[in-house]
């Protein structure tokens, strides 16, 4: 890779700690300790769509509120154009706030109930910098239009909108502050399928107007495929396989990955192939296991290796790498 | 870890215990208003040794915070001093007057949950029908009315004019009620004694129904709109998909459900309910902690006063306690 | 045992001409809880009126307030100083232990004595005893009292000690004592919480009571029992509804109500306790006499008396009881005369009034509000306040406040032990802060004679002074009133609010 | 400024819109009138009132209400025991009554919801301090708190409002508190916060908002308990003094009476019951319009 | 077996009338499975209800006949279809975190089936003992349930409740609620929609093995086309309350007639070696209480014509049991 990433992440870390009460802690209980996200090394490159899929609990959102700043990573470091953002404070901030921005998977609790789209869109303009009233005005209406809601509809409630209408005011406030990159948190995973379609494709076409790069976290895999340029796979607050788009699909090396795939429900008879079932369910990031947090389910356990030593994430000459292993061996 | 939880609820409440000991006293204290002179009485001949002696005899002459001190160390042993006006030891009036309040509490707190659980679920489930706005406006009325108010009138219908209930005690004299625990429902059932039993049921009524009718009125709606809210619940649906019947799906799932919103505001109630007995207690003539709190209160009776509020906080903080484990086997999504 | 001890009486017996039940509860509503039942240990009315009911004095009063042997039979003066008092034989507290000179001895130690109720706890009722410094026995039936200056009152005072046995107290302790009280007065304990209800039960080895007070013997009802009803509507309810037959306290405006009704009786008597608005001589306008007389002028007494109190009380034209022998007759209230009080008024340099808060307590709201009423149409612009008593009164004696509507008892009926803490400079009731050398001089010399007719020409002398100079709205001495139900026979309201039950019976069915 | 007005403009919307969802709920919609009514009353009292509230004349005492024998139309609703006339005490009474219970309210509001609102978004020491202390406060049964600022510092307006919201502001604080603690974890806060808006901007302009609501209801429930609070301390011989016209007072003063004068005490109790019914009433509307999960149909 | 004629169901509203159910016609046959597909808000959750005899407030039936095994279940009394209910015919819900009820253990609510039903009923002996035999009873039927829908140890977790429980575990014992009575036809309302990839998978996985092996048949309710596509034999394609579509799964999906299901299957993103464009429907699903009697897809539809506003069509059929309903087949 010569090109620099947008974004890199080294050895990040979030965990959230479960305080005890005191009796508790005398009574033998430990501190708990979730580790939403443990150790994600990423790269993100400039205008690309980084696919995110992993199962419910694995830490996506916690991974993409950590590189926003939105808490404080508990260890690792983000660079954003090369600087460390980390330990960044007021301005600095700020600064680094209109270049990032945030999409949610909730289009009712991610919108104010008690702002109108012109409040909610002029509180990001304001915070970009644009206080004139004449000039929000004539942006709002803009950003309106770009994301394909009627302008007469400026001084609405969010209660007044559908699902996919307010998902796109979602959008536009995240295009409000002009940013570079923007985390995309389950954008469509809320909205049916015809909705879904066309924030698919909004959400494309901003990309290729914008210059923007995505991190486009989903579960829906044949969104993944359709959006994305790469993809990475967690399990369990870890990163375990992350690849180009087609060759993550069309040769998925984790089993994990290839377990996801193969579950793909699919409308085209060619497709619909052997399912792998996978055994049980995802452990809690309370108490992950051993090793390879994979092995509890996994149907190509080598054995011992698996349960005590964690893999490392492995990268080949194109750029893919995979964390397994069996993989390795 | 239940066990450990609920251990520690109780020892949380010894440093609310200790703060509120001290809040009361220094209330107290900051009191303008001289003890002794109201100890004395307002006429006759008191003369300024006889005062001196009286402040000496109760600590009154010491600086504040020796007082304090003096006070939170007794009361850690469990002597709360001497009542300033009855020369009593405060211990003993409070025990006196403890069952009474706790019986009348209680009973308020069952004959409101008793009348207003099923009115609550009823009106929830026929909602909008005449029995519904008929219930939800006199509960209405229930929360509207001053409690003073509501038992003068009781007083008059019930007493005055109708004659079938006492207006004021606890019991008559002469059912020969012997006294094991002092809450007297409960004793005359333990010795079998109907008469008594019938007597304080009588005496019991008016002021319980005065006390639990703000309870009974909230409570109402609370279940109301929380069954309004479970029956909604796709759980309930499930269980009329199981085939169950209606009544069985109402009682047993959604009660159940719509009553852990039900627990809560008991609980935030039950201070609301202790501080109206004060009121209760008076226009009803019941010997219990309230009555003695007012009087106490007028006649500067430090001792009492503290002795009294520490009491009434106990049994707050108890009752609150006692809501929170049940809360716990309500619902069991929560181990306190 | 009690019940077996007790010797039952034919089914009915008469007094007064009618038949009474002797098995009949009489059950009586008090309006406040009763401190303790021990009479060393309160200085309360209402705890004095249930614990007279199991304990005897050497004297008693009758309901009109006049003294009469009771436990003594006879006593007289040695010296001006020198008390000496003969006990009845015959007389035996409840445990049958026989009253003797060492338990009126130990009684009045008790009191007089520090720390002499234990726990470092002095008597409260000491004040009572005025200048007695120590009791004596002389012999088994014979007690003297030694006194520090003539005292005449001291038969007047006595009514409120009562005989307790120095054996069982001295046993038991104070405390117990006051838990089951034994005394040797015509009912005997039975149970009781102080705050709820005490029960008493005839004594059956009663001796009899004070021969002045018919019918003398054992108790005419069985049981009686005294409860604390505080709210007065409930307590009248109660008495309506039949739960009590006596009730304390009536409000002069239920009188009519309970006289409507078929089965109630009122029954009220002169009362000793005296209310009078105090103004403040050490503030102005109530340095100037003439305002003070403009008051007088101006509040309208004899309506208030008319009217809000329904006729049930007696103005008063002085600072005197009009029951009292030493009252002032020839003294007439203040008209009212409102012309007349803003003659006044202007006279002392106050043609517009003035403003005037009338400090009470929450008893007398009415009648403040009344008065000021009355002076708002002299154009003194009066409002009133009320206050906590505990409160108001270190304010009254500090004399930081303007006027004050207060009561103040005077139970013996005597004017000593009432001019001298409400007149007399650094009285303990003096909140009129009223200090005239020459009245002071007249009760002084009062207190100590023990010559009735010179007493009552000092007094009558005194109270012309203090009339003129008008320190005080002179107002009126509330009566005793109390309601009772048709079925109780030979009860009447007394004047020291005392409610005597050895005497009264009920209706046998 | 042209924002300004806009905001204001869409406030008013807002307010319009949520009126318009009142009216579907005819008792609230009944309640909320009578309240203004009663307002009106209070603001008008000297046009409306016959006598004079404080105007005592023994000669007239205890006149019963007109339609009872010995009744007068001139005075309505009778006298009390000083020849006071009920209905312009009463009328006048709206005003102290409702002074009470709005400030009351206003100060709790004001307090609880400022701590509520720190505590439950920064947590941490702060929160952990008031929140004892608030727990130490609920411990008290409210009136004994009232009655013993009562007794201790005397009767009055100031030290009556003292009383009252001496304990009255900690409902406020949880409540506030609480809402905090939900609304922080939505994801419009979230939102914000990558915004870049400040804490105390998201506090205020963003969260506070939607806290409204609760907050409307729950004060106008408590505006209703703080009036009956005024009448029962007004029973223990603590509210508001006479002759100043309190609602409390006539009722507690006329009890005795309720036998002989039984109008004393009923009729202000009556429009005490009245007024805390339509407050009631409103704020059950306020609930059911604020809280969409409990619409009907 | 369940044969549906023309079922309307209308909610009355404030707003007006909702048609949430709006003539629909359908049939399943033994070991059958049925998929309905659609958008949200377009009446399948109603329509599943309706059949159960559950129309939630303020609906109501206004026509149509259910015939199950040849009985019109709409002239049952509400006794008659209690017993039918979980019995015969069974439900399973779209979030099993809402459909268990909080406040009880997991296994007194597969229990609570068998006692509705008196399955496991006890003839001899006293009260207490035939109630301690059907206890027992009971409980052993719940733990076999609990295995065959895969729920590890089901001797402990039977005194569980749900929040402990995982929502693949959870929606398992949904299934064996369903399952109790062995009813002939499961009801199931998005089963997997609120599950993970992975689980999801093993939820269909034992659905299918349901219907291979006792032979139940499935009305399965989805808006994913995908797993319609993979699990069901027939799809029905509803729009705005009504059927516009249905026939034999592959005759739908890969020659689909009425535009609206065209639409769907142009919106979602296909997982192949070329990606294709995604066509997504323009504008969102319509009120269903301002409906008129045209073709509700009308405003969204690009195949529109003068035709479709003249009248309501009816579901024509196009051959193999094949049908749609639409102008452009009329
Ligand atoms: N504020 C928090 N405090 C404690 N634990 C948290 C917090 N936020 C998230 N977690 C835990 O961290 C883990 C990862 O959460 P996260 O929301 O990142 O998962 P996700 O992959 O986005 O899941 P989903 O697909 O459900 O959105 C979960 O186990 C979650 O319970
Ligand atoms: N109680 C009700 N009152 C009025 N309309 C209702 C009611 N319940 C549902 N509806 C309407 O009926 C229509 C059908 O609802 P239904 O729940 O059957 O949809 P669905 O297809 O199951 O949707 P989803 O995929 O979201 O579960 C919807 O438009 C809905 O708005
Ligand atoms: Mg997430
Ligand atoms: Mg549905």
């Amino acid at each position: 890779m010569t090109i620099a990433p947008l974004v890199e992440l080294r050895a990040i870390k979030k965990h959230y700690v479960i305080n005890k009460s005191f009796l508790e802690k005398v009574a033998g209980a430990k501190k708990q300790i979730i580790k939403a996200v443990d150790g994600v090394d990423l790269q993100i490159f400039n205008g690309e769509i980084l696919g995110l899929v992993g199962e419910s609990g694995c830490g996506k959102s916690t991974l993409g509120r950590t590189i926003l700043q939105l808490h404080r990573a508990t260890a690792g470091e983000i660079y954003f154009e090369g600087k460390c953002i980390n330990h960044l404070k007021g301005h600095d901030l700020r600064k680094f706030r209109q270049d990032a921005q945030i999409i949610f998977q909730n289009p009712y609790s991610s919108l104010n109930p008690r702002k109108s789209v012109r409040q909610i869109l002029s509180l990001a303009l304001r915070s970009r910098g644009l206080k004139d009233s004449l000039e929000q005005e004539r942006e709002i209406r803009h950003l309106l239009s770009s994301v394909g809601l009627a302008e007469r509809q400026i001084d609405n409630y969010p209660h007044q909108f559908s699902g996919g209408q307010r998902q796109r005011i979602g959008i536009a406030r995240a295009l409000a502050m002009k940013p570079r990159f923007i985390v995309a948190d389950e954008p469509v995973s809320a909205l049916d399928v015809s909705v879904q379609a066309q924030i698919i494709n909004l959400l494309e076409e901003l990309q290729q107007e914008y210059k923007l790069t995505y991190l486009f976290v989903a579960h829906d895999l044949s969104v993944i495929h359709y959006i994305s340029d790469r993809v990475a796979v967690m399990y369990l607050g870890k990163v375990v396989e992350i690849a180009k788009t087609e060759e993550l699909f069309n040769n998925p090396r984790h089993p994990y990955t290839q377990a996801l795939i193969s579950a793909i429900p699919s409308v085209d008879k060619e497709r619909r192939k052997n399912r792998i079932i996978l055994e049980g369910t995802v452990p809690t990031p309370l108490n992950p296991p051993s090793g390879c947090a994979f092995h509890t389910r996994c149907f190509l356990k080598l054995g011992q290796i698996c349960e005590t030593k964690t893999p490392e994430l492995i990268y080949d000459s194109m750029g893919n790498g995979v964390a397994c292993h069996y993989v390795k061996a | 870890m239940r066990a450990v939880k609920i251990v520690e609820r109780v020892l949380a409440t010894i440093p609310i215990m200790i703060g509120v000991a001290i809040l009361v006293f220094l209330f107290m204290r900051f009191t303008p208003g001289d003890p002794v002179d109201l100890m004395m009485g307002k006429d006759g001949n008191v003369s300024a040794q006889e005062v001196a002696t009286l402040r000496a005899q109760f600590n009154l002459d010491e600086p504040i915070y020796v007082q304090l001190f003096d006070y939170l160390h007794k009361a850690s042993q469990g002597d709360l001093g001497l009542s300033f006006k009855k020369n009593r030891p405060v211990i003993e009036l409070v025990k006196e007057a403890l069952p009474a309040t706790v019986e009348l509490s209680l009973v308020a707190v069952v004959i409101s949950l008793f009348i207003a659980i099923p009115i609550g679920v009823y009106s929830a489930v026929k909602q909008n029908s005449l029995i519904d706005r008929a219930s939800m406006g006199i509960s209405f009325l229930g929360v509207s009315m001053p409690a003073f108010w509501l038992g003068i009138v009781l007083i008059l219908i019930f007493s005055v004019k109708l004659g079938i209930s006492p207006a004021q005690g606890r019991i008559d004299y002469g059912v020969g009620l012997d006294k094991v625990t002092g809450f007297y429902l409960l004793d005359s059932i333990l010795t079998g004694n109907f008469q008594a039993f019938k007597s304080t049921l009588s005496h019991l009524l008016l002021p319980a129904i005065t006390l639990g009718a703000t309870l009974a009125a909230i409570v109402t709606r609370v279940v109301r709109s929380s069954m309004l809210e479970v029956l909604r619940q796709d759980y309930i649906v499930m269980a009329r998909a199981k085939g169950m019947s209606e009544f069985k799906v109402v009682v047993k799932h959604a009660l159940r459900n719509a009553l852990i919103p039900t627990v809560t505001v008991v609980g935030l109630e039950i201070g609301v309910l202790l501080g109206g007995n004060m009121i209760v207690e008076t226009v009803f003539g019941w010997p219990g902690l309230g009555r003695i709190a007012v009087e106490a209160i007028f006649n500067r009776d430090y001792p009492l006063v503290q002795g009294v509020v520490m009491f009434y906080a106990i049994v707050f903080v108890m009752a609150n306690l006692i809501v929170d484990i049940l809360y716990t086997y309500i619902n069991p999504k929560i181990s306190i | 045992g009690t019940k077996a001890a007790s010797v039952e009486k034919p089914a009915a017996t008469t007094l007064n001409g009618q038949n009474v039940d002797p098995n009949a509860t009489i059950t009586v509503g008090l309006s406040a809880s009763v401190l303790t039942l021990d009479p060393a240990n309160h200085r309360d009315r209402n705890t004095e009126t249930v614990i007279r009911n199991m304990f005897d004095g050497l004297v008693t009063r009758t309901v009109d307030g006049k003294i009469v042997p009771e436990i003594a039979e006879s006593w007289k003066l040695n010296s001006p100083t020198v008390w000496e008092f003969k006990i009845r034989k015959g007389i035996t507290f409840h445990d049958g232990s026989p009253l003797t000179a060492d338990d009126v001895q130990f009684t009045f130690e008790r009191i007089l004595k520090e720390g002499a109720l234990g726990n470092n706890l002095s008597s409260p009722r000491k004040g009572l005893l005025g200048p007695v410094t120590s009791v004596v026995k002389v012999d088994d039936f014979t007690v003297q009292f030694n006194l520090s200056s003539p005292w005449p009152i001291m038969e007047q005072m006595l009514p409120h000690q009562q005989i307790v046995p120095k054996a069982y107290v001295e046993k038991v302790g104070s405390e117990e004592f006051a838990k089951k009280p034994i005394g040797a007065g015509p009912f005997k304990f039975v149970e009781g919480k102080l705050d709820e209800r005490i029960v008493m039960e005839r004594y059956d080895k009663y001796y009899g009571g004070s021969p002045d007070l018919k019918p003398v013997g054992l108790a005419q009802a069985k049981t009686v029992i005294f409860e604390v009803i505080p709210e007065t509507s409930t307590r009248l309810a109660s008495l309506m509804s039949g739960q009590i037959q006596i009730s304390q306290k009536v409000p002069a405006d239920m009188i009519d109500k309970v006289k409507a009704d078929n089965n109630l009786l009122i029954k009220s008597a002169e009362g000793t306790t005296v209310t009078m608005f105090q103004m403040n001589l050490k503030q102005k306008p109530f340095d100037n006499v003439k305002v003070r007389q403009a008051m007088n002028y101006a509040v309208n007494i004899q309506q208030i008396v008319d009217t809000a109190l329904g006729g049930n009380a007696v103005r008063l034209a002085g600072p005197v009881l009009a029951t009292s022998f030493a009252v002032n007759k020839d003294l007439k209230p203040y008209p009212y005369d409102t012309a007349k009080a803003k003659q006044l008024l202007s006279e002392a340099g106050y043609p517009n009034g003035f403003a005037l808060v009338i400090d009470t307590e929450a008893d007398l709201k009415t009648i403040a509000e009344a008065a000021a009423a009355d002076l708002q149409k002299v154009g003194i612009n009066a409002t009133v306040r009320i206050w906590d008593w505990g409160v108001l009164k270190p304010l009254l004696l500090k004399g930081e406040r303007s006027m004050a509507l207060t009561t103040f008892g005077n139970s013996t009926q005597d004017p000593s032990d009432f001019l001298e803490p409400t007149l007399k400079a650094g009285g303990g009731g003096n909140y009129s802060h009223y200090a005239n050398p020459e009245a002071a001089t007249l009760i002084d010399q009062a207190k100590i004679s023990l010559v009735e007719s010179e007493r009552k020409d000092l007094y009558v002398k005194a109270q012309a002074i203090i009339y003129n100079e008008a320190p005080w709205v002179f107002g009126y001495a509330m009566k005793q009133t109390e309601a009772s139900s048709k079925k109780i026979v030979n009860w009447e309201s007394s004047m020291d609010s005392r409610i005597n039950l050895h005497d009264v019976g009920i209706l046998a069915k | 400024m042209e924002t300004h007005l806009r905001s204001l403009r869409l406030f008013g919307q807002n307010l319009q819109a949520f009126f318009s969802q009142l009216k579907k709920h005819p008792s609230a919609w009944l309640g909320g009138i009578v309240i203004l009514l009663y307002v009106a009353m209070a603001i008008i009292a000297p046009l409306l009132a016959p006598h004079s509230p404080i105007g005592t004349d023994l000669q007239l005492r205890l006149i019963p209400p007109f339609w009872q024998d010995g009744g007068t139309w001139s005075h309505f609703f009778g006298t009390d025991v000083l020849g006071m006339d009920l209905l312009s005490r009463i009328i006048y009474g709206a005003r102290i009554s409702l002074l009470i219970g709005f400030l009351a309210v206003g100060i709790s509001v004001l307090i609880g919801v400022v701590l509520g609102m720190l505590a439950g978004y920064f947590r941490g020491f702060f929160d952990e301090i008031i929140s004892r202390f608030a727990e130490l406060l609920m411990a008290f049964p409210f009136l004994i708190f009232a009655i013993g600022i009562m007794a201790v510092l005397g009767p009055g307006f100031g030290n009556l409002l003292l009383a009252l919201t001496f304990k009255g502001w900690v409902e406020f604080f949880r409540l506030v508190r609480g809402e905090m603690m939900v609304e922080k974890t939505k994801e419009y806060v979230e939102a914000a916060t990558a915004l870049g808006v400040s804490h105390l901007r998201i506090i205020i302009s963003e969260i506070l908002p939607n806290v409204v609501h609760s907050i409307l209801v729950l004060g106008t429930l408590r505006l209703g308990y703080m009036i009956i609070m005024e009448a029962s301390l007004s029973f223990l011989g603590l509210g508001i003094q006479p002759p100043t016209p309190a609602w409390g007072s006539m009722i507690s003063a006329g009890r005795d009476y309720m036998m002989t004068a039984w109008w004393i005490s009923t009729i202000p109790g009556i429009a005490l019951l009245i007024l805390v019914l339509s407050i009631n009433l409103f704020g059950e509307g306020l609930r059911d319009v604020s809280d969409p999960r409990l619409k009907r149909g | 077996m369940l044969q549906v004629k023309d079922l309307t169901m209308v909610y009355e509203t404030d707003r007006g009338k909702v048609k949430a159910v709006n003539g629909v016609n359908f049939s399943i046959g033994h070991g059958e499975v049925l998929g309905l597909v659609g958008e949200s808000g377009c009446g399948k959750s109603a329509t599943l209800l309706t059949l159960l005899g559950l129309v939630p407030y303020p609906g109501k039936i206004t026509s149509g006949e259910i015939l199950f095994n040849g009985e019109d279940l709409r002239k049952k009394s509400p006794t008659e279809m209690r017993n039918i209910r979980g019995k015969d015919i069974a439900m399973i819900f779209q979030d099993p975190m809402t459909a268990l009820n909080p406040v009880f253990k997991v296994g007194e609510q597969i229990r609570e089936t068998l006692r509705i039903h008196g399955l496991m009923q006890e003839q001899k002996g006293s009260w207490w003992s035939r109630r301690k035999k059907q206890n027992h009873n009971e409980r052993e039927r719940v733990m076999e349930l609990m295995k065959e829908v895969g729920i590890p140890s089901p001797d402990e977790r039977f005194f569980e409740y749900p929040h402990q429980f995982s929502g693949g575990m959870q929606q398992r014992v949904v299934i064996a609620i369903a399952l109790a009575c062995s009813a002939q036809l499961l009801l199931a309302d998005e089963p997997t929609t609120a599950l993970d990839v992975t689980i999801q998978a093993q939820i269909l996985e034992l659905l299918n093995k349901i219907n291979r092996e006792r032979e139940t048949a499935i009305i399965m309710v989805t808006h994913n086309l995908g797993m319609a596509a993979e699990f069901c034999q027939k799809i029905a394609v509803m729009y705005a309350g009504e059927i516009v579509e249905q026939g034999p799964t592959d005759a739908v999906l890969e020659n689909p007639k009425h535009p609206y299901t065209q639409g769907l299957l142009q919106s979602i993103p296909r997982i192949s070696e070329r990606k294709q464009r995604i066509e997504p429907i323009p504008g969102s699903v319509p009120d269903l209480a301002t409906l008129d009697e045209t073709c509700a897809f009308y405003p969204r539809c690009g195949k529109r014509t003068k035709a479709c506003l003249l009248k309501k069509y009816n579901l024509e059929d196009l051959g193999e049991g094949h049908s749609a309903k639409c102008a452009l087949y009329s």
